[in-house]
């Protein structure tokens, strides 16, 4: 299990560090693809499996889709992934790079040691289920309308002008 | 089984939330910050579900399902807008939408 | 869920029912229907108040707590949504894009809010919040075929998500170290346990988080383009009750939690000072009158840490009436751009050399916008005065010297933008008034805001009555 | 029916509002109905009012709301309305509907009607305010409002700068006074607890022994206010340039009404004036000292306007005296006569001048007796009045019971008693001198036009009060009626005065001979013997006085040298020194702030996020370092 853990994690550092620097969306969306499955996997060894099959399938899978569509729809080719390398010249990196160290030394030096053992055992769907629907109640009907917002946003800003008659 | 330390998993999603951190602040293709948007929150839900099973409960994960609609609200959201600035600007530069400004 | 639990969530069904309808009256293009269900659910909704206020306090499963507070900001941020809905209808009317979806967007947004407002479990926090941060983006980015709603609806998706995730790491950290969700859950393990390292660093990502929301420096960039670039209601809705629903959080977890004690107050303290002074700085000379909103709005919540700094009763009290101030004198500053900017079809009338002259031009207007800057600045007589004195009267009793100086210096840098604004709006020669269309829904809710704003000023002890008996913890 | 009280004001503030907001769409007659009927209305209501007082006179409190409450702060807006109140009500209500009444004929045509009205009603709300006040802060709002409206009455006509640097000086003046009454109403608030009046009296008396330093400092700052609001010494240089104003502003703000709110103010202050007697006797001196200066002054003037404007100086100053004996009732006695025939007079006068193409200088008028009889019937009423001319006119009771109260007040107050006796002589002397001037002798500028009978029925109403006004309270040896004394008892509790029915009866025909001696001579001076006043004048040092006496006593000179020049040359000496280089380095420093954080609002979308993870990480940092 903690092979495991230690590969997936880092797979996932590795491949995340490929999703920022790449200059083809695309490939950028592949190797995030790999990090959330690798991510996947640390949840299922943190004895969370049902977080590791909605990662895999919702996030890995629906979310992610839906990028690459869209970045298919773009079509962004050659000159754009040129453009991308031109973008990424190390002067705009310093400034990201000091700003994500300090807070990566913030947070290291703060939760360094912070948490206890886990207190173990596999936590199914079932217990996430009937919290879902116990306690939970309000938090699904909130995030249904949370989808619904996004929907008619989505839908709105996805018209185009003029195209649609108003009445 | 050996249960893996949470503590550990919470390092790598510190790891990942400062990468996706310099992500948005480097990149200035729209897609990219989105990208790195979505990684920021994965490493909150990754601490999500680290805590639940620190703590042997199952609302980690129940936060961890409220990240992922929150997440793909976003993404909905966002793409939608980043296909109408496509195609209404033409370009996909963070740094050109700068008309609003002093 | 008990008959009561259902009783005190009436508000919130009443919307959740109007949602749907609303969303159908869209679905099938009319405008006119869903924004009048979405009037309609608004005053049901606020009307359920009283029914609600009957059965309080009650905690409604472990998300939601509806108290006398959280029916306090629920009725103000419908009171609000209703004000941007009549102010929007003569706004959009003749524009090019499409109507329909603007209503939905407002009550979802309305909804969300109210869910923060009401909520003492991060879970809902996090929904409410995002449900608004979503449909905000629909109506920031709403109007077609320009580009400035675009552009600041960009700015709002990717900083809002960027904060977003600071926030939920925040809180995560928090879930990590307390094992709880709820805000009573983690005070109860904190004050097992005690503070460390861990904790300041997860309350200080909440705290940026939250800080975002409510535009505090140094997280407050966005606010001026988001401002300008969204339509003058839509400003005026994010203003009041994205910003006031994130407030009523901020006080309810500062109350509930030693989020604003020990080191946290230091910070808010410094972010207090910082907001306040730069707020009204870059105020100062701005030509943008959207933008000199939304840099004043900065400043006024910059005041409003004070009472999240004073804390109790007091500072709650303090808080509740200087929202109600707030969200009185800037719908109303906002209204009357939304007024002037009706019926064109271009970016709104925010040029201040637009507003020379005014007084000669569209004497009533000019007359509310007046009044409206008068209370901005602090003026007695109307709310913004006594807003402005219990504040400080609430920092002054808990001895934060340094955020009581910057909010007597801000105030003074205050009154200059704001008199600035006025002395333009008096300049020139008196003309002949030109006659334009009355917006009727407008002027409505700009008379009844003149009315309450001057009402509540004089007497504000009606309102001190009704927030003394819905205050926290009482 | 008590909640009249708190009615009453509100309807002159609606008229205010009418014509403020709406008075281009209203024409002419519309204003003049609105303008004239709210004071009319509420003239009715207080007229009602009294009805019902005097058939219960119990005090009434109206309470409309607190205004605020704030760590023990709760200024409440509330009216009360007791015999005092209702005087001042009335006074001020039934001369405000005269006046507004004469106004609608008088401004007629002037471009600035719906303002000149919406002004008046205004005024008329806030010293309505001003009186019915039952809180300290809530009068203090009045006592400001009407300092307003003056202010805006004053200059009227703003084309002429003239009229501006008027209303300024008046503004400005008078500022020093309302200063200073801020300051005691803060003294009052932070030792006692509360700006309620009642209870601030209460208290006082219960908390501080008579003499007691903080009683004298509340009352020396209160004493301060009212002699900046009511034109006495050393603060009365402002009057007599607000004649600026239009005639019926004069008769209201300038004459009736306004510049008697300072003697309102220590009579309804009075305990604390008890309670500080060094205070009280200066406050006599004041009085004292103003009447006979101010006589001297309105005896000099040759302009009709300012003649009166002295005169209403002058009379204050009888009332400022009669408070400083402690003769509370007889000074709001006198300050009600005052207020009949002095607004008679300006009515008066105010036709004079308009029939005669706004001439003022009475030395270029004359005859009028024929061609104006009406007015002169009313100016010469008015001017008896004020003249106290024995038992038929009202001055002469009220001015009489100020003069006996003063003599029966031991020594400090004979020597009052003298100033009073002198003045009284200069009063009849300056005022017939002008009756006899202006409408006597040859026509020297022919009058034109009429009179309406919107400008004649005032000048009736208030000629018929200012011979009747006074029967109220009638001494002990004419009648002995001592209503208004009665009425007012219990507002000014306090032991009656020594009875001595032979003692005043020989006073009053004293002070009456000296009255008529004033007449005489002026008949002798003005109408026998014109060249006599030219030969006195020959003498250079006679000259000298006279031009010091017309000058008001070199008061404005002296403060021009003493105070104005150099604040002045200060002000422009220290145009670049330290403390403004400071204020600039501020204001820059300001302008230098804003434009950088300008220039940091880039617009750049990466640049905020970068601001909000650099605060994010300080946040962190402050946090665990703190």
């Amino acid at each position: 299990m903690a092979a495991a853990f230690i590969i997936s994690a880092i797979v996932a550092a590795l491949a995340t560090l490929r999703v920022i620097t790449a200059s083809r969306a695309v490939h950028a969306l592949l190797y995030l693809v790999v990090s959330l499955l690798a991510v996947a996997v640390v949840f299922y060894t943190l004895g969370a499996p049902f977080a590791a099959a909605l990662e895999a399938l919702v996030y890995a899978g629906a979310i992610m889709v839906l990028f690459i569509f869209v970045v298919m729809m773009m079509n962004l080719g050659e000159p754009a992934a040129r453009r991308e390398r031109q973008w990424m010249a190390p002067r705009t990196w310093a400034g990201p790079a000091v700003l994500a160290l300090a807070l990566l030394a913030e947070l290291l030096a703060l939760l360094w040691r912070a948490t206890g053992p886990a207190s173990g055992g596999e936590v199914g769907p079932g217990a996430v289920g009937a919290l879902l629907f116990g306690p939970y109640l309000l938090a699904v009907e909130l995030a249904s309308l949370l989808l619904l917002a996004a929907l008619v946003t989505a839908h709105h800003l996805g018209r185009s002008a003029g195209k649609e008659p108003d009445r | 089984m050996t249960a893996v330390p949470p503590e550990a998993a919470v390092l790598l999603a510190c790891l990942l939330f400062t990468l996706g951190l310099a992500g948005v602040l480097a990149r200035r293709n729209l897609v990219f910050i989105l990208m790195a948007l979505e990684i920021m929150l994965n490493a909150a839900g990754l601490v999500f579900v680290a805590a639940g099973a620190r703590w042997g409960q199952a609302d980690g994960q129940v936060l961890f399902i409220v990240v992922l609609t929150l997440a793909a609200a976003e993404v909905a959201v966002g793409l939608a807008l980043v296909l109408r600035i496509h195609r209404q600007a033409a370009t996909l530069d963070a740094d050109a939408a700068s008309r609003l400004r002093g | 869920m008990t008959g009561g639990d259902l009783t005190a969530l009436l508000p919130f069904l009443v919307m959740g029912v109007a949602v749907p309808a609303v969303t159908l009256a869209a679905a099938f293009r009319r405008p006119a229907l869903a924004a009048s269900l979405a009037a309609l659910g608004t005053v049901l909704a606020f009307a359920a108040l009283w029914p609600a206020a009957g059965v309080v306090p009650r905690q409604v499963t472990p998300l939601l707590m509806i108290d006398g507070y959280a029916l306090y900001f629920a009725g103000l941020m419908l009171a609000a949504t209703l004000a941007v809905l009549l102010l929007s209808l003569g706004y959009l009317h003749r524009r090019p894009e499409p109507r329909e979806a603007h209503s939905l967007l407002l009550l979802l947004a309305a909804f969300g809010a109210m869910a923060v407002a009401a909520s003492d479990h991060f879970a809902s926090f996090i929904l409410g919040l995002e449900t608004l941060s979503v449909a905000l983006l629909g109506l920031i980015a709403y109007a077609h075929g320009r580009e400035r709603p675009i552009e600041a609806g960009l700015k709002y998706l990717i900083l809002a998500g960027f904060s977003s995730a600071i926030l939920l790491f925040g809180i995560a950290l928090l879930y990590l170290r307390c094992g709880s969700l709820s805000f009573a859950g983690i005070a109860f393990a904190l004050g097992r346990a005690g503070s460390d390292p861990a904790i300041l660093l997860a309350f200080a990502l909440v705290i940026a988080g939250i800080g975002f929301k409510l535009s505090l420096v140094p997280f407050h960039m966005w606010a001026p383009d988001v401002y300008q670039g969204a339509s003058a209601p839509v400003a005026g809705f994010i203003a009041v009750v994205s910003k006031g629903a994130v407030f009523a959080l901020l006080l309810r977890l500062a109350h509930d939690t030693p989020l604003a004690s020990g080191p946290g107050a230091t910070v808010i303290q410094a972010i207090a000072v910082a907001t306040i002074l730069a707020g009204n700085l870059l105020a100062l000379l701005q030509d943008n009158f959207k933008r000199l909103l939304a840099y004043s709005s900065i400043a006024h919540f910059g005041y409003l840490l004070l009472a999240v700094l004073a804390g109790g009763v007091l500072g709650a009290e303090a808080a509740a009436y200087y929202l109600a101030a707030y969200a009185v004198m800037t719908l109303g500053a906002f209204g009357v751009i939304t007024q002037l900017s009706a019926g064109q079809a271009g970016d709104d009338i925010e040029q201040l050399s637009a507003y020379r002259g005014l007084m000669w031009r569209r004497p009533w207007l000019a007359a509310v916008l007046v009044l409206m800057l008068f209370a901005l600045a602090g003026m007695p007589l109307t709310m913004g005065f006594f807003a402005k004195l219990t504040v400080l009267m609430a920092g002054i009793h808990g001895g934060w010297w340094p955020a009581v100086g910057a909010l007597v210096a801000g105030s003074v840098i205050g009154l200059f933008y704001y008199l600035r604004v006025i002395a333009l709006m008096a300049a020139g020669r008196p003309v002949e008034a030109v006659p334009e269309p009355t917006r009727w829904a407008g002027a409505l809710v700009l008379a009844m805001l003149t009315g309450v704003l001057v009402w509540l000023g004089m007497a504000p002890a009606p309102l001190m009555a009704l927030i003394r008996r819905a205050t926290l913890g009482g | 029916m008590g909640v009249l009280a708190a009615l009453i004001p509100v309807l002159p503030l609606l008229g205010f509002l009418m014509l403020f907001l709406a008075g281009a769409r209203l024409g002419a007659r519309g204003i003049a109905v609105v303008g004239v009927g709210s004071v009319g209305i509420a003239a009715g209501m207080a007229l009602g009012l009294t009805a019902w007082f005097l058939a219960s006179p119990v005090p009434v409190e109206v309470s409309a709301w607190t205004w605020m409450t704030v760590d023990g702060f709760a200024p409440r807006i509330g009216f009360r309305l007791d015999a005092l109140s209702l005087i001042m009500v009335l006074v001020v209500t039934v001369i405000g509907v005269l006046i507004h009444l004469y106004s609608a004929e008088f401004m007629a045509g002037d471009e600035g009607y719906a303002r000149y009205f919406a002004s008046m009603n205004l005024f008329v709300a806030a010293m309505l305010v001003l009186v019915l006040a039952a809180d300290l802060l809530l009068l203090y709002l009045g006592w400001e409002g009407v300092g307003l409206c003056s202010y805006l009455l004053i200059g009227f006509w703003y084309r002429d700068p003239a009229n501006g640097r008027a209303a300024r000086k008046a503004f400005i003046v008078t500022r020093i006074g309302d200063t200073a009454f801020a300051i005691g109403l803060l003294l009052l608030f932070t030792h006692l607890d509360t700006t309620d009046i009642q209870a601030l009296m209460g208290r006082a008396q219960g908390q501080w022994p008579a003499g007691a330093p903080l009683a004298v400092a509340a009352a020396a700052l209160l004493l301060g206010g009212a002699i900046g609001k009511s034109a006495q010494l050393p603060l009365q240089t402002w009057l007599p340039d607000a004649m600026a104003g239009p005639t019926p502003v004069s008769a209201l703000i300038h004459a009736a009404t306004m510049v008697t709110a300072g003697i309102y103010l220590i009579a309804r202050t009075h305990a604390l004036f008890d309670l500080a007697p060094a205070v009280r006797d200066a406050v006599g001196a004041i009085g004292a000292a103003t009447l006979v200066l101010a006589a001297f002054s309105a005896l000099s003037q040759t302009d009709l306007k300012r003649i009166l404007a002295y005169s209403t100086i002058s009379q204050i100053g009888y009332m400022v005296l009669a408070l400083g004996v402690g003769a509370w009732a007889s000074a709001i006695f006198h300050l009600m006569t005052h207020a009949f025939f002095k607004a008679l007079l300006f009515l008066a006068a105010g036709v004079v001048i308009q029939r005669l193409h706004e001439e003022h200088d009475i030395f270029r008028m004359g005859g009028l007796r024929q061609r104006l009889p009406l007015v002169f019937w009313a100016f010469l009423i008015g001017a008896s009045s004020l003249a106290a001319l024995p038992l038929v006119t009202a001055g002469f009771y009220s001015k009489d019971l100020i003069l006996w109260r003063a003599w029966s007040a031991g020594p400090f107050g004979r020597a009052l008693w003298a100033a009073g006796i002198l003045g009284t002589f200069l009063t009849g002397l300056y005022i017939f001198r002008a009756v006899f001037v202006v409408f006597l002798g040859p026509v020297r500028t022919p009058p034109r036009g009429g009179i309406g009978p919107a400008v004649a029925v005032p000048l009736v109403v208030l000629s018929v009060l200012a011979l009747i006004g006074g029967f109220v309270e009638t001494p002990d040896f004419f009648g002995g009626v001592p209503a208004l004394t009665d009425f007012l008892a219990p507002v000014f509790p306090g032991p009656p005065p020594p009875g001595d029915p032979g003692g005043e009866a020989a006073a009053s025909i004293f002070a009456a001979l000296v009255a008529l001696a004033g007449v005489f001579a002026a008949y002798v001076a003005y109408c026998r013997r014109p060249a006599m006043v030219a030969t006195i004048l020959r003498h250079p040092a006679a000259e000298a006085m006279r031009r010091c006496w017309a000058a008001g006593w070199g008061f404005d000179w002296l403060y021009d040298r003493l105070l104005v020049r150099p604040l002045v040359a200060t002000a422009r000496a220290g145009r670049a020194d330290v403390i403004d280089a400071g204020f600039d380095a501020l204001a820059a420093f300001c302008r230098q702030s804003h434009a950088m954080l300008s220039r940091w609002q880039t617009g750049q979308v990466r640049w905020y996020a970068a601001w909000i993870g650099a605060g994010t990480i300080l946040t962190v940092a402050i946090s665990v370092l703190a």
